[in-house]
């Protein structure tokens, strides 16, 4: 037997529905359609009255979710893209991440937004927003790379007492599997060392970290040992752990999936930088997608994106320095 | 409505006189008697109540105390938004009265989370939750996803359209195209009525009407006021784009002393009760004030300078 | 329409065979006839047309070529989107055709800017812009503020809503609470009819009588069309969650047959005729699958990253 | 006779709506109000049918633009404040901005969004969202600091064949002044040297390059020579300009009155490091404002944000490192 990563994300839900009256699900076709993913298959049988089909109103379906968590409800929203969060915008980064700060009322909301390219799924449908919500006061956000993670945070952010963006990521939906959710896994806000290493570090999250180890064995071939950070939430974001291991290795690669502007991997150099300049024995560089939206062809999707090809690259220019 | 008036009357004197009001002051002038006659229909500690910029009347009418709007107003650290927010967003979400977000039209979809989360927890029963917006609020997106929401799920709640006539300096030939804006109603399949809003009694009835029609489970009632700003957008505004037509229409009428001639002409109370009326809510804002005159301004060094709830979460600032 | 029922019915396969399609293929089975007597009432080059995932066959109608859409299903880089967007997301915003992002309604406000910048420029004269909504793209925010929008503008907008009783697998009654959508159009100050479009005489009809009120200078129209979605959502949705009440419903007719048995009733045509269209129609398409089978896919080193048309102002990739 | 930054945007609207009859302005209360600033006092007088009060539908109004921009005009939209651009966030990042690279039908709009915090404005009417706009491909950002970049950048703006997000900032709207509107500025894309020093570089943009010019005036004191570089633009970003300051100094401060996750500090500190970690004799700092919303009370407010005094500190512990 095993377990899927989208079918990790279903099972959290069911055990927070199991577990927790308060828990309902608010989202686009996910009663008993089950998602456009699947991620909610069969919960609307198993939970009658919980699992909710919304119209097409992401605007309000995050406003609802607040307005429900101040009445002691613990909504988990379902963006039916990352994408279409883009017209949720202001509900997430100015009632939701607001609210406790200025009315001391908590607000445990969770929205899933399945991220990130996969093949053929173009501009609109292949989006990582983190970087987006990372930036304002208020948020949570967590980007699971395994299917443990994607089912312990998942629990985890429906539990925490502040809105959480769980950014799930399409391309390990069905491919990445275990034999088994395993035993829970560190809490929101520690990084883990997906391999340890000791002639670079390179640190990433959510679908990147799989290319990352990809990268790391094929320098292993050439005897390089590089150690994979795994950040699992990028805000908070692990410095301790991060610098740890710049510590060890002397190097840092950052990559990310989303835009080259600013972002995740800007703000992991600019911690290292600021904070451990002197455990820098080189460089410290980035590797992002391509400044533009994300191409439909599969040709282009493939270049546009970092690869263990181009990781592999940089850290033999990182290595070389 | 008369608290209220008097309560808007010294803000916006503070604000005139400068150095005590922090930030802008919106009044709703002419608007207390729609905005006190959907508040008096609302039970405080059961009914969900989202108050917009001119409801200074229904908040006065649903319970909050005077004390939190001028400490708010104020910037008192002792308010409910501590200095960290100001005017018109204050609120007591956990006491049934949202703090508005300044983004119009966002207050809708909360307000219908809330009644959505109290059927599922069992917990509805005959309460129901009111939000008000104004004539250029009617265009906003969030506006629209959250009534038709609210439609959807069939949920207890009223929504006030008080079409002042202008959203800011724009007039209503600028903002839709509709004859009256209860034309919307049908459209979401909701129930609508249009009032005279300068008319207390037209208020009363409709608010009356429409929340018991909420509480039977008839789903989203709205109620349109027709009515005129009687006062700047906020008070930094002459509202000088008001032309005289409009002031002098028919909208214009003043609602207060409409409602004071009503209540002599009926023979509720004569002259002097009202005066004493009046006299007694002057003390009260005159008390208010000099007591939070007294009060703490939030001191930087103080403040928790953190967003999240959860202490484990939250990241230092990264400061230099 | 029937070029479009042969073209999506070869694209369908295409995609079931695998290898040739890139990414999903959404098809408008059923909706050809409301779709194409929209797009014949457009004059390519004059009029401004947004269409949107079921209008196959309304981009024939207007002018739309075969090998712009069999190149863009195929990702081919001598298509209008060079295998950077793909599927119905295709358009040539310089001829008049838009090409439409996937975040439903944000196309309303679109073709109204196109009229609004036409009329200042004086270009205007009898043109006109039309769009297409889902019944589940109404429930947007956008879709509300662009139609608003267009009404306070008085835009020839034509508006072409499609109720096919789904939004993916939503029914109905999750997405609206109103009788029929047709009742919105009297909120916004818009003319609203609407038909059965199963049925091809009645979308005619009220499309060539809609188009020719806003081309008159009557402002935004909305045209509400009864059907029922004949395929799945995309080719990878087996529809399975529509029952068979609806399934044998009254809008469950397929507008094509229907139409052709009219045809051939009317006498217009004999069966013979009809057939030959068809092979005609197929014959078309099976060239342009060919054609385009050879052609080129995009090659990453000879794409041109950059999101600017400015080249002076694009910045490096800031890679690694 | 001087001119504010405020009567510079003002004038530049003038201008190019006198010069070039496919511009018209679109945005609330702009008509005969003149706008909630000012900011287009009396153009509708002086150009009859080519300014618009719009509904409050900030959707629709970047929508409504791309199609004028299709049809070749050139429309200027104003927000009423930049933060009521998250509701039509969806629409400048998807639609603008993609549709040149889909298309390549330019798109040749101008977003001004009144910008960043004054005394008692709050939350919702003191965000600085440059970061969110820049992370998106196909958008310009640009933010002018000078009452003579406030003038020209706009021009250029609407020049430009691209979308732009002009970032005006209301504290400079009304203090800051100029003789005279001067000639012809920088391009977009070049950072400008806004005072040259020998210890220390503080690279910032907006009004923040008001307070690093002082904070750099009371280090002279000290006997340090501070430069202090404006970036104009911050996507594009002169990295150029900057690394040449660095350097010159040896040492990187980034301010930027935005949240501190990510965004153009952390931008701005990535690039140095990657590109110019050689030049570095200390570890590059950052100073943003804190990670809460904006508050409303001034005590708060003050404290919120970068000033003088932290500037000044901040530097203080770069130089003794
Ligand atoms: C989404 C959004 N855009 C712009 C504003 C700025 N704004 C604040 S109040 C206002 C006018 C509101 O008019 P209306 O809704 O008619 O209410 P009234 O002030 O007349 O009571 C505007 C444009 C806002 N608050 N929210
Ligand atoms: C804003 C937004 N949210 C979600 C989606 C995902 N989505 C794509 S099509 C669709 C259903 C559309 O239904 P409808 O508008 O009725 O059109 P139909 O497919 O029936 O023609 C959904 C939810 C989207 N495209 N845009
Ligand atoms: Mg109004
Ligand atoms: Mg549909």
């Amino acid at each position: 037997m095993s377990i899927t990563y989208l079918e990790a994300i279903r099972e959290a839900q069911y055990e927070a529905l199991r577990n927790n009256p308060s828990v309902f699900l608010y989202g686009q076709d996910i009663g008993s359609f089950g998602g456009a993913f699947k991620a909610t298959k069969n919960l609307n049988k198993e939970f009658p009255g919980r699992v909710f089909d919304s119209p097409i109103s992401e605007d309000a379906m995050v406003g609802m979710a607040v307005g429900a968590a101040v009445e002691g409800a613990r909504p988990i929203v379902e963006m039916q893209f990352a994408d279409f969060s883009s017209v949720g915008f202001n509900q997430i980064v100015n009632q939701a991440a607001t609210l406790y700060w200025r009315t001391s009322t908590p607000c445990p909301i969770t929205i899933r937004m399945p991220s990130g390219g996969t093949a053929g799924s173009g501009p609109f449908h292949s989006q990582s927003m983190e970087a987006i919500y990372a930036h304002y006061p208020g948020l949570v956000i967590v980007t699971p790379a395994t299917v443990e993670d994607a089912y312990w945070m998942l629990l985890d952010s429906i539990a925490i007492n502040d809105p959480v963006i769980y950014c799930e990521h399409k391309f390990l939906y069905y491919h990445l599997k275990a034999d088994e959710i395993g035993t829970r896994t560190l809490p929101i806000g520690k990084a883990r060392i997906a391999r340890p290493g000791r002639h670079a570090t390179i640190v990433t999250y959510s679908a990147m970290v799989h290319e990352a180890l990809r990268a790391a064995e094929e320098l292993q071939l050439d005897g390089y040992s590089i150690e994979v950070v795994d950040l699992r939430s990028v805000k908070p974001m692990d410095t301790d752990t991060i610098l740890a291991s710049v510590a060890r290795t002397g190097r840092l690669l950052a990559v990310g999936e989303a835009f080259p502007w600013g972002g995740v991997t800007a703000e992991i150099i600019a911690r290292v930088a600021s904070e451990g300049f002197h455990l820098l024995d080189a460089p410290p560089m980035r590797l992002n997608s391509k400044d533009t939206p994300i191409p439909y062809h599969p040709n282009l999707w493939k270049a546009h994106r970092p690869t263990i090809a181009t990781i592999a690259a940089a850290l033999r220019r990182l290595l070389r320095y | 409505m008369l608290l209220s008036r008097v309560l808007e009357e010294k803000l916006g004197s503070l604000y005139r006189a400068g150095g005590r009001i922090v930030g802008g002051v919106y009044l709703g002038k002419g608007q207390e008697a729609f905005s006190a006659a959907l508040g008096i229909q609302l039970r405080k500690g059961r009914d969900i109540y989202g108050p917009l910029i001119r409801d200074q009347a229904g908040r006065i009418a649903f319970g909050e105390s005077l004390l939190d709007a001028v400490r708010t107003y104020l910037g008192a650290v002792t308010g409910p938004m501590r200095g960290r927010d100001g005017n018109i967003h204050r609120g007591r979400p956990k006491e049934g009265l949202m703090a508005m977000i300044s983004h119009l039209g966002s207050l809708v979809s909360v307000v219908a989370g809330g009644l959505f989360a109290r059927r599922l927890a069992g917990t509805l029963h005959d309460s129901v939750g009111a939000t008000s917006i104004g004539d250029g609020g009617t265009s906003t997106g969030a506006f629209h996803e959250g009534l038709n929401m609210a439609a959807v799920e069939k949920l207890p709640l009223v929504i006030s359209v008080a079409n002042n006539q202008y959203a800011y300096s724009t007039p209503n030939c600028r903002q839709y195209a509709c004859v009256d804006l209860v034309d919307r109603a049908k459209g979401y399949g909701v129930q609508g009525v249009a009032v005279d809003a300068t008319d207390l009694g037209q208020c009363l009835e409709a608010f009356d009407a429409a929340v018991k029609r909420a509480r039977n489970g008839e789903g989203p009632q709205m109620v349109v006021g027709h009515l005129l700003r009687l006062s700047g957008h906020g008070e930094h505004d002459d509202a000088s784009y008001i032309p005289e037509t409009a002031r002098k229409g028919p909208s214009s009428v003043d609602c207060l002393p409409a409602a004071e001639r009503r209540i002599i002409d009926e023979g509720w109370m004569n002259e002097n009760e009202l005066k004493d009326l009046f006299t007694e809510a002057r003390g009260k804002v005159d008390q208010a004030v000099a007591k939070v005159s007294k009060e703490a301004t939030p001191d930087p060094f103080k403040e928790k300078w953190q967003a999240l709830s959860s202490e484990e979460l939250a990241e230092g600032h990264h400061e230099a």
